[in-house]
Order: C-alpha cells, then structure tokens, then sequence
C-alpha cells in the first residue's frame, strides 16, 4: 500500500460520498455541494499524482489542481446563482418538483 | 527582485530611447480617458487631447535631439529595444521600437503638425455635439500612427497601421448621419483592404523567409545584412529574388494606405470627414504612412543595387509614383470642391514622394514627405478656414473675393499654396528640385523625369486656378464671409512659417537633410549650386512653375465666373475638361469591370441554379414521383400490414426510452456515473490480458 | 548591546529550548513562540480597550473609566473578571452546537494569522513562502465564524449583523488582497520576511518602505480602507451598528463568548495593522537609519499600536456609512482604482530607475483619480445627501 | 503508516458523509467547509502549500460562503417537513457505492506500479508564478476570461428580472 494509493483511495471515497449526495438528496443546493465535494476529490487525486509523479518539478498537476479550483469558483458562482433563479421561478429547491422541461 | 518580471530588453538603450515607448503611448491612453468622459466635459476632452499630444512633441523633440546628438559626434544612432511579445511552440513573435534619423524626424513631424492641428479642431469643431468622441478618435489616431512611426517589428507596426485604418474609417464616417460619409468611410476601409492584405501576405512571407519580425536586431533584424543576403538567393519565381517579391506586396500595402493608382479612389472621397481630419490624416500623416513603410522597407526594395543601376522593386515604386503624379495632378485640373482639388493634389505630391523614394533614395522621398506634410496641413486648414467662413460651402465656385475678408487666411493660404507649386524659394521647391534632380540623373530612363517636370506644371496652374476662383474676382456665395477665430488662424501662421523656410534645411548648397539621414557629415558649400545640371535644372523647374502661374492666371486670374456659366478651360476644350472632371472615368472604369464582373457572376451562378441545377432536379424528382407510384401500389397491397406492426412496436419502444427522459437532473446524473462504472470497469477488465 | 536587546526574545527562547533533550527541542520551539503570541496579543487588546474607551471619552467630552486604578488603569482586569463571572446565556431555539462553535472558530483563526507576521528581525513562528497568501486565506476563514454567530442564535437582528458583515468583509477583501498585490509583484515574492528585507534599505539615512512610492502611497490607503472595513470598524461598522440591530452577530451572545467575539475582534484589528505595517510601513525596519540601534520589535508594536491608535481617532470622529453606499464604494471605486494600481506598478516595474516614472505613474494615478473622482460624484450616490426634516 | 495522512483523512470523509446526510442544510454547508479544511490540510501534507492555501480561501473564504448564502435566500434553512431523500434515493445509493467499488478495484489493482515514497519536491511561489506566467500564461488568460464571463452570468441569472419584481 504506498502512500498514492492511500491519498486516490481517500479521494475515491470522497468522489463516491460526493455523488452519493449529489444523487439522493432532493434540495438543489445539496446537489452543488455534492458536486463540489466530486471536484475536490479530483483536486487531491490530481495534487497527489504531481507529488509522487515522475516529474513534480514540472508542476503540471499542482496547475491542472490551481486552474480546476478557479474554475469550481466559477462553477459555484454560476449554479447557485442558477439555483436561486430557478427557486425564484418556481418557488421551490426540490429537484422532484423541479422537472418540467420548459420554463 | 529583478526576475520579478518577464520582461527583459534585447538591448539597452539611452534613456530616450528606452522610455520612447510613452510617445505613442501617451494619446493613446488620453484616447482611453476621452472615451470614458461625457459629451457635457467638452473642455476636458480637448485639453486631454492637446496636453498628451504636447508631452508627446516634447518627447519626440527630445528623442530627435539625442539622435542629432550621435550624429553630430559622429556615429550613427539606431537604439533599438525589442522583447519577446509571445512565445507559441518554438517561435516566438518579438515586439520593439527603434529610434534612428528616419523615425525622429518623422515623429517630430507627426506630433507637430499634429498637435497644431488639434489646436485648430478646437476652433473647427466647436459646434459639434460629438466633440469628445472626435478628440478621441483624434488622438487615437496619433498615438497608432505615433506606433506606426517607431515601430521596430513589422508586426506592430501593421498592428498600429490597422488602428491608424480603422480611425481614418471612424473619421471619415464621423458625420454618418450622412449617407455620402458612410459610403465615403466604406470605400475607404474596404479600398485599403486591398492593399493591407497583399502587405499581411508581403508580412508572412517575409517572416517566413527571416524567422524575424524584428526590422534591426543586432545585424539579425530582417532589413540587415544576414537576412536580405539570404532573400537575394531565395528565388520567388518569375525571375524575382524573394526580397523583391516581399518588397512589392509591402509596396501593395503602401499603395493602399497612399492612394497611389489603382487604389487611389478611396482618398478623393475621404474629403467627406471633418477639414481637420482631412488635414491630419488625409494630408500630412496616415497618407505619408504609405511612403514611410516603403522608406521603412528601402533596404529590401534596394537590395542589390548597383549604384547608378535600379531594381526591379524600386522600378515599380517609381513608374507608379510618376504615373499617379500626373494622373492626379490632371484630375484636380477639372475639379469644383475646393478639398478635392487639394485631395487630389495630396495624391499627386505622394506620387511624387514615392517617385522620389524610387529614384533617389530614401532622403528625397522622405524630405518632400516631410515639406508637402507642413504645406499641406496648411492648406487644408486654410480650406476649412474658408468653408468656416464661407458657411459650409465647398464648391470654389460660390467663393471668390475672399483675400480682402479673410487675410490671414488668404496670406497663409498663398504661401502654402506657392510652396506645392513649388515657386522658388518655398519649401516645395526644394523638396521637388530634389526628386526631379534624382529623376534626372536616373539612368534607365528619362521618362519619369518628363512625367514629373509636366506634373509641376500642372500642379502651379490648378493652385493658381483654386486661388483666383477662392480668393480673387468679388464673392459670389451666399451670406458674408467672415474672418475665423485666433485659434484657427495661429495654426495656420506658424504653418505657414514653416511652409516658407523648411526648404532651407535641404538645398543642394546645404544638403542638411539628406545628410542627417544617410548619416554623413554635412558642410555649407555654395559649389553645391555649381555642380553640373543642378542650376539648369533649378532654372528649367522655376520655369516650369511661373508657366503654369502665369497659365492658370491668363485663364483664371481676376475675373469671376459663376456657377452656372462653364469653366475657361472647358470652354477651350470641352471633351478633355468632360474626361477630366469625371476623374478620367476610373470609378466608372472600376464600376464597369470588377463589380460589373461580380454582378455577372451572381447572374450566372443564379441561372446556373434555375436552369441546370433546377433541371437536374426536376428530373430526378419526376423519376422518384414515378418510382412513389409504383411503391404505393407495392405498399398498399403488401408492406402496409407489417409495417403497422413496426410501428406499434416502435411506440411501445418510444414510450419505454420516454420514461428515462423525466426531466429529472438526477435520474440523467444517475445514468452518467452508472455509464462510467460500465466504462471503467470494461477498462481495468481489458487491461488485465 | 543593541544587537542582544533586538534579539532578547530569541535568545530567550534558544536558551530556554536549549535545556531540554534534542528530540523535543524543535515542538518545544514553536510551542513557545505560540505560547508568546498567545500571552502577548491578548495584553495587548487589554492595553488598547482602555486606550479606546478613554481616547473616545475625550474625544466625546468624557472622562472615561477612571474607577478602577489610577486613571482606570485596571479597567480591563475589571471588565475580564465580570465578563468571566457572568451567566453565559445561550436562547432555548439556538442551534447549541454551532452557537458554541463560532467564538472558538473566530479566535482560532485570527490567532493564526499571527504565525506569519514578523515582529522583529527574525522573530516570527514560520518563515512560509506563500506567508501572505496565508494571511488572507485564514483572514477569509473568520467571515464564516461570523455567519455561524449570526445564524445559530436563531434572532432576525443576529442574522441581518451576520449577512452585512459577511457581504461587507467579502466585498473588501477584494481590495485588500488587490492592494497587497503590488507589493508581491514589486517584491517578487509572498513571504512577508522577504517582503520587510526588500524594505529594510536606506538611502540617505531615509528607508526604502513602500509607502514612499506613488503606487505604494495609494495602495496603502487603499489598503487602510479596506482594512478597516473588514474589521468592522466605525464608519463601516454597519454589521454591529447599535442603533439599527442591536449589537449585530453577537447580539445573543453573552458571558465568555461575548468576551472571545470581543478579543477576536481587537486582535483582527492587530492582524491587519500589522499586516498593513509590514507591507507599507517596513515592518521592523527603523524609519530613520540613525534609529536602528533601537530594538526591531519596538518598531513594530509601535507601528502597530500607532495604527490601532488612529483607528481609534478615526471611530470617534466619522459617522457610519450606509449599507448602497458601502457596497458601491467597495466595487465601483476601491476595486477599479487597486486594478489601476496594479498596472501603475507594472509601469513602475517596467520603466527602471529615473525621475521619470515618478512623474507618469504618479500622473496616472492622480488623473484617474480625479476623473473617476468627478465622474462618480456626480452620480449623487457618494455625494452628500440633501435630509429633508418634516417641516 | 502515516498517522496525521489519516487523522486529515477521517476528518476529510466524515466532513463529507456529513454534509450530504445531515438534515438541515446549513449544518451540510458548515460540514462541508470542515472537508474543505481537511483536503486544505491533505494538500499540505502533500507538500502543496500554494494549492493548499488556495483551496482555504478559494472555497472556505467563497465557495462556503456562497452556499450559505444561497441556502438562506431560497429559505433552504428551515428542514422540509416530508423527507430530505428524493424517492430514487436507493438507487443513487447503489450507483454511488458502485462507483466507489470500481475506483478502489482500480487502485488496487495497480498499486504495484504506482510510486513508492519519494523525496519531497521543493517548489516555491515564484517557479509557480513564473511557470503561471510562461508555460501556462495561455490557460491564465483563459481561466481570467472564464472568471469575468462567470461573473457577469451569475449576477445576471440571479438578478430579478424586470416584471415580477415582488
């Protein structure tokens, strides 16, 4: 068992906890945080491949980790404000309620 | 703390040439400020306006200084400073500025008369509710031309030669409640495409030929050594060396922006914009622009030049400068709006600067450049001096009389006016006597030496015209004309000024000029009149000039005709006056050809669709109604009852899939990660054997 | 001499460490200088709440404590004792957990920020690389403290305290880290060490701090602006304005937590005085070279509490601003002038040595800023207000 | 085996479980900044500083503090009196644990070629920010654009639109 395998195991449990979430929870913004919870498990899978990679010193997966934390900034901003679009509309977050395919 | 930033400078350089970089910089961020104000903060428009463009002057004094300096000592100055603007894969694409004789004088010139000219268009524009945006445009455009003048790297420099484009289109169209100004901006913009996409190709070609954008790097540049020998050999097809074959596609370019023939229609037509800006842009600058890229790019026109000899580009560059010297110059024999004949002059005395760069180098070019900038600019602000005056009206014919309203702007008008006609001892003159002294001495032929002598004598007999019908003979216009404002008339003063004594610095006793920028020592010699032809020569172009005066003044001089009455010379010879003032038919002639062309092409095209397309399918579709015929028979008897079936099937199957797509984020999200476990297990299964 | 009483701490500590076997000796090391911080910010806070109470009550015509001791002296033992001997009240519908959780969670963090402050010529807890970017994440973790106060205790005046304060702090900390950005550009590096040594110069017995320049100059109001904002401070202390919602986040909180919610805040004001120091103000570096003999460490407190003082002046003298007002300021003109700021900078970078790049920086920063300056002005939102009494 | 790897780990995984089992959705939200902390400290332990700090105030300073706000504007605070699960909940249950199965089947699986205990890289701020702006100044410039143009679409979407203003 070397240490990569323990930090992607972690990250697997992580992700699978994530998407657990992200598929039985009824309100919205649980889903997002699910779908969060899925991104940082890569972030660690991607910053502990850079660790024990064969060449840390080019810093590839510490960046890909940087950008893809900027770029889940950008996906929270965007859903949640979406979320609170929709609730607007439809007065609701419940994702059972939320199925009609037009507005 | 020094590796704190990427930048780093090939070379360094004084401190002037290190900071150069503000001059253009400068209007372009006041351009940034304008844009931000509201039209209400008129003042501060026009002050931002002014005041960076001042900085910039005395900068560019200041650079022009330090390179007097070099030369004074001794030794040559070309400070260059270039870095790396991006790298993509291996290449990387290098910005940079160059400060030597050719681009100091040229930005003390720009910002100069530029800088008059902004003080002129705060009397010109006063009632124009769109000042602001016209002072941001304006000095946008004098920082791009500004970066068009110091750049080091082609690339820039197209860069700012596509922004100096687009505000000569904004400029032009300013007034676009008017339709002529739109067209006039359209066909201006579109003309110059023509001429900037054979320069991209002379562009990528020459990057292609050099792996350099950069024109002077350490003897690395492309216009140095190393690289044009390497082009000289390259071989371009057509018995043409790679640089010659660059060279003219950058010419093309220049062509373009300097109106030469074929593509000088556009300039007439940009008389449309605002008198100042026909003044900056259309007169003294972005039109001179043409004939500083190909000065920029002599090297590679004139490599391998034997002295006394020619090239093949520089042939080109001469024969079309001649050409269009005469050609514009006849047009704005015939021509009634008193800026067309200026435009057409300013196209005809860029014929000549090209002719100049062609025949005698890069100093005769760039000194009539320099000359024709000053007394141009002022004639144009004399024109709009007169059209403030007069009320709006451009047409010479409704003018007259106006030296006894207008004195300032008559004196200044009549020096300016002397000094293109090139009346000894003016600015033009010498500038002129220089080509035409080049021209002489050229060997292959004596042809453009006749060419250019007649296009002087037209050119002092359609200036005597304008000014008699402007400014002699009773006014024949509407209302009064009055006198305009100080802060008009000052510009035009010190233009003036400039416009009678420039010449002195380039006389064939004291060629100052020339010197500086081929950068040799320069010393006073009144033998410099005695060498052989040259006093002739001074003598026969003099003569030529007091021809045309007296020509222009026996037709025109003192007597008043009006509108409608016709012109003296058309009197005399009507078809060549009808020629004349229908521009020689070029529009028609372009009208007729290439667009006619598009439109037959359209009409083929269209009846290629009706008839044989049409036709095709007409057919193929009587045949598939034939085939239907048969295939309903065939349906209706036996594929009817198995194909209900199917379709019952199918339903059945839809309604199935239909249960899936519920709307459900959840359920689509659910399916995703059971897709991914399928696909990763199938995965580590395979990579198991 | 001078040397020894600019590194007694350290040499204290080395001593003290030195006693004990090698295995422990690094733990032992950090734990002391904890223990230090921990010891000294609190005294501090003691210190400067009689400062305030007293500097306020002169500038409102009062007198101030003055019970307690000579001059009041033992205000604060008095004030502890009580607040330690209170009942701690916690309301029957507040959610127990995370109403217990928010004081710890905002001492917690603020105390952070102090390991990578430098206090004196090497005396700070860890030399980090990415020191300043450690400052600002731990400074961002306090906000949710914050919304944890205002939403556990279960009171509409609690959670409005709490969403101001946390839409404030966010809406600052922009600018606060844009201003600080220059620095580490002009630096070349986000270890706050590194940041007081590029400062520690001096040229004609005059010190090279960064506040000396045009960019540094407005980042370091900038920086006080924002700075102050995020610490809640009058006039931008709208999340506990007493007259509108009681006492904002903490409204509910009373006895030891108040007290916490109390420390937490005057400590976050050190953390950023000393921050803001270290940035602009060269840190421990003496402001004349002629003062260095004067220990490292006094120079920063001084600063420090300099800082703290004129916080103190600026809460007595400003009224509060209003919430639009607030917000318009942090995003249309804070914010763009600190991106300005930076391109300054880079000019400033970018044009080397010479007279020149004081005038045109200085020259930009100023034109824009009177123009922007005028141009919002005019949009009555800044302007001054025009109240209308019922006659 | 490391102890601190799995004190952060436990806090990291049960900082997740319970933010997505709790009941009332703010708890979820704190839960999940306490995962936030603990993948922060993960990333330290993983000599990432700079992505360490990152991660603290990119999603504890914003992300946290989004959601939370999110959750109290859509009233997300008071618990829904019918049950918190949707009713397929079973089978995303299932899926999820598959998904785990099939990850920890591959790490498993190729443990053997995975890296073995390797020196500590040192990296410092300035190669990241020289390497931001030389060989990933592409990606910056992108990622900028991607910030700005999220920006403005969130506010946009979450602006109330002229008509049923309440």
């Amino acid at each position: 068992m070397t240490p990569l395998a323990e930090y992607l195991l972690v990250a697997a449990l992580l992700f699978a906890i994530g998407l657990a979430g992200a598929l039985t929870r009824r309100n919205a913004i649980l889903v997002l945080i699910g779908i969060e919870l899925m991104l940082n498990a890569a972030n660690l899978n991607l910053v502990a491949f850079w660790r024990y990679g064969a060449h840390p010193e080019l810093l590839t997966g510490m960046m890909f980790a940087i950008f893809s934390i900027a770029v889940a900034a950008a996906e929270a901003a965007v859903g949640l404000g979406l979320v609170i679009a929709i609730y607007r509309h439809a007065r609701t977050t419940d994702l059972d309620e939320i199925n009609r395919m037009k507005g | 703390m020094q590796e704190a930033i990427p930048f780093t400078p090939y070379t360094v350089a004084s401190w002037i040439g290190r900071i150069l970089w503000l001059i253009p910089a400068l209007p372009i961020v006041a351009a940034g400020f304008i844009a931000l104000l509201k039209q209400p903060s008129r003042k501060l428009a026009s002050s931002l306006a002014i005041g960076s463009l001042f900085l910039s002057l005395l900068l560019a004094l200041a650079a022009f200084g330090d390179v007097l300096g070099g030369w004074v000592t001794g030794h040559a100055v070309r400070e260059t400073v270039n870095f790396a603007w991006m790298h993509i894969g291996a290449t990387t694409f290098d910005l940079g500025w160059v400060l030597d004789p050719l681009s100091a004088v040229m930005l003390v010139m720009v910002t100069f008369v530029g800088l008059l000219i902004f003080i002129y268009s705060v009397g010109y524009m006063a009632h124009d509710e769109n000042y602001t945006r016209f002072f941001c445009f304006l000095s946008l455009f004098a920082g791009a031309m500004l970066g068009v003048v110091i750049a080091n790297s082609i690339l820039l420099l197209f860069m700012c030669w596509e922004i100096v484009g687009l505000t000569s289109y904004l400029l032009i169209g300013f007034w676009y409640q008017k339709p002529s100004a739109a067209a006039a901006a359209k066909k201006a913009f579109l003309t110059t495409r023509v001429g900037d996409i054979f320069f991209l190709l002379g562009i990528v070609w020459l990057f292609a030929q050099t792996r350099t954008l950069l024109f002077y790097n350490q003897g690395w540049g492309s216009l140095e050594a190393v690289s044009l020998a390497g082009m000289l050999t390259a071989h371009a097809g057509l018995g043409l060396s790679a640089a010659t074959a660059i060279g003219l596609l950058i010419f093309a370019g220049a062509v373009g922006k300097s109106g030469q023939l074929p593509l000088h229609v556009w300039l007439p037509d940009a008389m449309e914009g605002p008198t100042p800006v026909s003044a900056l842009i259309h007169a003294a600058t972005m039109v001179a622009a043409g004939v500083y890229l190909t000065a920029r790019v002599y090297p590679l026109m004139s490599a391998g030049l034997q002295p006394g000899g020619t090239t093949v580009a520089l042939s080109v560059v001469t024969w079309v400068g001649a050409a269009t010297a005469v050609f514009a110059a006849l047009v704005a024999v015939a021509q009634n709006d008193i800026k067309r004949i200026l435009a057409y002059s300013t196209v005809s005395q860029l014929g000549y600067m090209m002719a100049g760069l062609g025949l005698g180098g890069v100093a005769v070019g760039m000194f009539h450049l320099i000359t024709h900038a000053f007394f141009k600019a002022l004639l144009f602000m004399g024109a709009g001096s007169v059209i403030h005056g007069c009320h709006e009206e451009q047409d010479v014919r409704h003018m007259g009389g106006l030296r006894k309203s207008m004195r300032w702007t008559f004196l200044t008008y009549a020096a300016g006016m002397l000094a293109l006609a090139g009346f000894i001892p003016f600015a033009g003159f010498w500038s002129k006597d220089a080509i035409l002294e080049s021209a002489h001495s050229w060997h292959p032929s004596k042809a453009p030496f006749y060419l250019l002598v007649f296009g002087a004598l037209l050119t002092a007999f359609y200036m005597t015209r304008q000014v008699s019908y402007v400014f002699f003979g009773e006014y024949r216009g509407h209302g009064h004309p009055h006198e305009s404002p100080r802060v008009m008339t000052t510009p035009l003063a010190i233009l003036a000024f400039f416009a009678v004594v420039l010449g002195l610095v380039g006389t064939p006793a004291w060629p100052w000029f020339r010197s500086f920028l081929t950068d040799r020592p320069s010393y006073f010699e009144w033998a410099g009149f005695a060498e052989p032809g040259i006093l002739t020569l001074m003598l026969t172009s003099t003569a030529v000039v007091v021809v045309g005066l007296l020509l222009g003044w026996w037709l025109y001089g003192n007597k008043s005709p009006r509108a409608d009455e016709p012109d003296a010379l058309e009197r005399m010879m009507p078809p060549v006056w009808r020629a004349l003032s229908n521009r020689l038919y070029v529009d028609e002639f372009y009208g007729a050809t290439f667009i006619a062309f598009y439109y037959w092409w359209a009409r083929v095209a269209d009846w290629l669709d009706r008839r044989v397309w049409g036709g095709i399918v007409a057919a193929v579709t009587w045949s598939f109604g034939l085939w239907a015929r048969f295939n309903r028979f065939f349906d209706e008897n036996w594929v009817n009852g198995g194909f209900d079936k199917g379709c019952e099937e199918l339903a059945v199957g839809g309604g199935l899939l239909a249960r899936v797509q519920s709307g459900r984020v959840q359920t689509y999200l659910r399916l995703l990660a059971l897709a991914v476990v399928v696909l990763a297990a199938i995965l580590i299964w395979s990579s198991r054997g | 001499m001078a040397n020894t009483a600019d590194q007694i701490f350290v040499l204290l500590k080395h001593w003290i460490v030195s006693v004990f076997p090698i295995a422990i000796q690094p733990y032992l090391g950090v734990l002391l200088s904890v223990v230090a911080i921990i010891a000294v910010f609190p005294g501090l806070f003691a210190l400067t709440t009689v400062i305030e109470r007293k500097g306020l009550g002169r500038m409102q015509n009062r007198i101030g404590p003055n019970r307690t001791g000579p001059y009041g002296i033992l205000q604060p033992i008095a004030d502890g004792i009580k607040s330690l001997t209170k009942e701690d009240i916690v309301p029957t519908s507040a959610d127990a957990v995370v109403h217990f959780m928010a004081p710890l969670v905002l001492v917690v963090a603020v105390f952070m920020g102090f390991a990578v402050l430098p206090m004196g010529r090497n005396m700070q807890l860890v030399d980090m690389d990415a020191g300043l970017l450690f400052f600002f994440a731990i400074g961002a973790s306090t906000e949710l403290s914050i919304f944890m106060a205002g939403w556990s205790s279960r009171n509409k005046y609690s959670l409005l305290g709490a969403m101001r304060a946390v839409a404030q702090m966010i809406s600052y900390e922009v600018p606060l880290l844009m201003s600080s950005v220059v620095i580490v550009m002009i630096t070349g590096s986000l270890s706050l060490v590194k940041i007081v040594d590029a400062q520690n110069q001096y040229t004609w017995g005059l010190p090279h701090w960064y506040i000396f320049t045009p960019w540094g100059c407005a980042a370091f109001v900038m920086f006080c602006v924002a700075g102050t904002a995020e610490t809640n401070r009058s006039p931008f202390d709208l999340p506990e304005g007493e007259s509108e919602l009681v006492a904002g986040y903490f409204t509910e909180y009373s006895g030891f937590k108040f007290a916490l919610f109390f420390l937490g805040e005057y400590l976050g004001m050190f953390s950023i005085s000393g921050l803001g120091a270290t940035l602009f103000l060269g840190g421990w570096s003496a402001p004349l070279q002629v003062l260095n003999f004067v220990p490292s460490w006094i120079w920063f407190f001084s600063k420090v509490m300099l800082s703290i003082v004129v916080l103190i002046w600026i809460r007595g003298t400003l009224p509060r601003l209003r919430q639009d007002q607030l917000m318009n300021f942090a995003w249309k003109f804070v914010l763009p002038m600190t991106l300005l700021n930076l391109l300054v900078a880079a000019i400033w970078r970018f044009m080397g040595d010479g007279i020149l790049r004081w005038i045109v920086c200085s020259a930009i920063l100023l034109g824009v800023y009177v123009v922007v300056g005028t141009v919002e002005m005019r949009r009555k939102k800044y302007g001054p207000r025009s109240y209308r009494y019922a006659e | 085996m490391n102890v601190v790897f799995w004190i952060l780990a436990v806090i990291t995984v049960l900082g997740g479980l319970m933010a997505v089992t709790l009941k009332n959705t703010v708890h979820c939200a704190l839960a999940l900044t306490v995962a936030f902390a603990g993948l922060a400290l993960l990333f330290l332990q993983l000599d990432a500083q700079f992505a360490g700090f990152a991660q603290v105030l990119v999603y504890i300073g914003a992300v946290a503090i989004l959601v939370v706000f999110a959750i109290l504007l859509t009233r997300g605070s008071e618990t829904p009196s019918e049950g918190v699960l949707s009713h397929t909940w079973f089978a995303g249950l299932l899926i999820a644990a598959a998904v785990f199965a099939v990850l920890a089947w591959a790490v498993l699986k190729s443990t053997a070629v995975l890296q073995h205990e390797t020196a500590a890289p040192s990296v410092s701020v300035q190669q990241i920010g020289s390497a931001l702006m030389g060989r990933y100044v592409l990606p910056l410039e992108i990622v900028a654009l991607l910030l700005t143009a999220a920006m403005l679409g969130a506010v946009m979407v979450a602006l109330h639109e002229k008509g049923e203003q309440k």
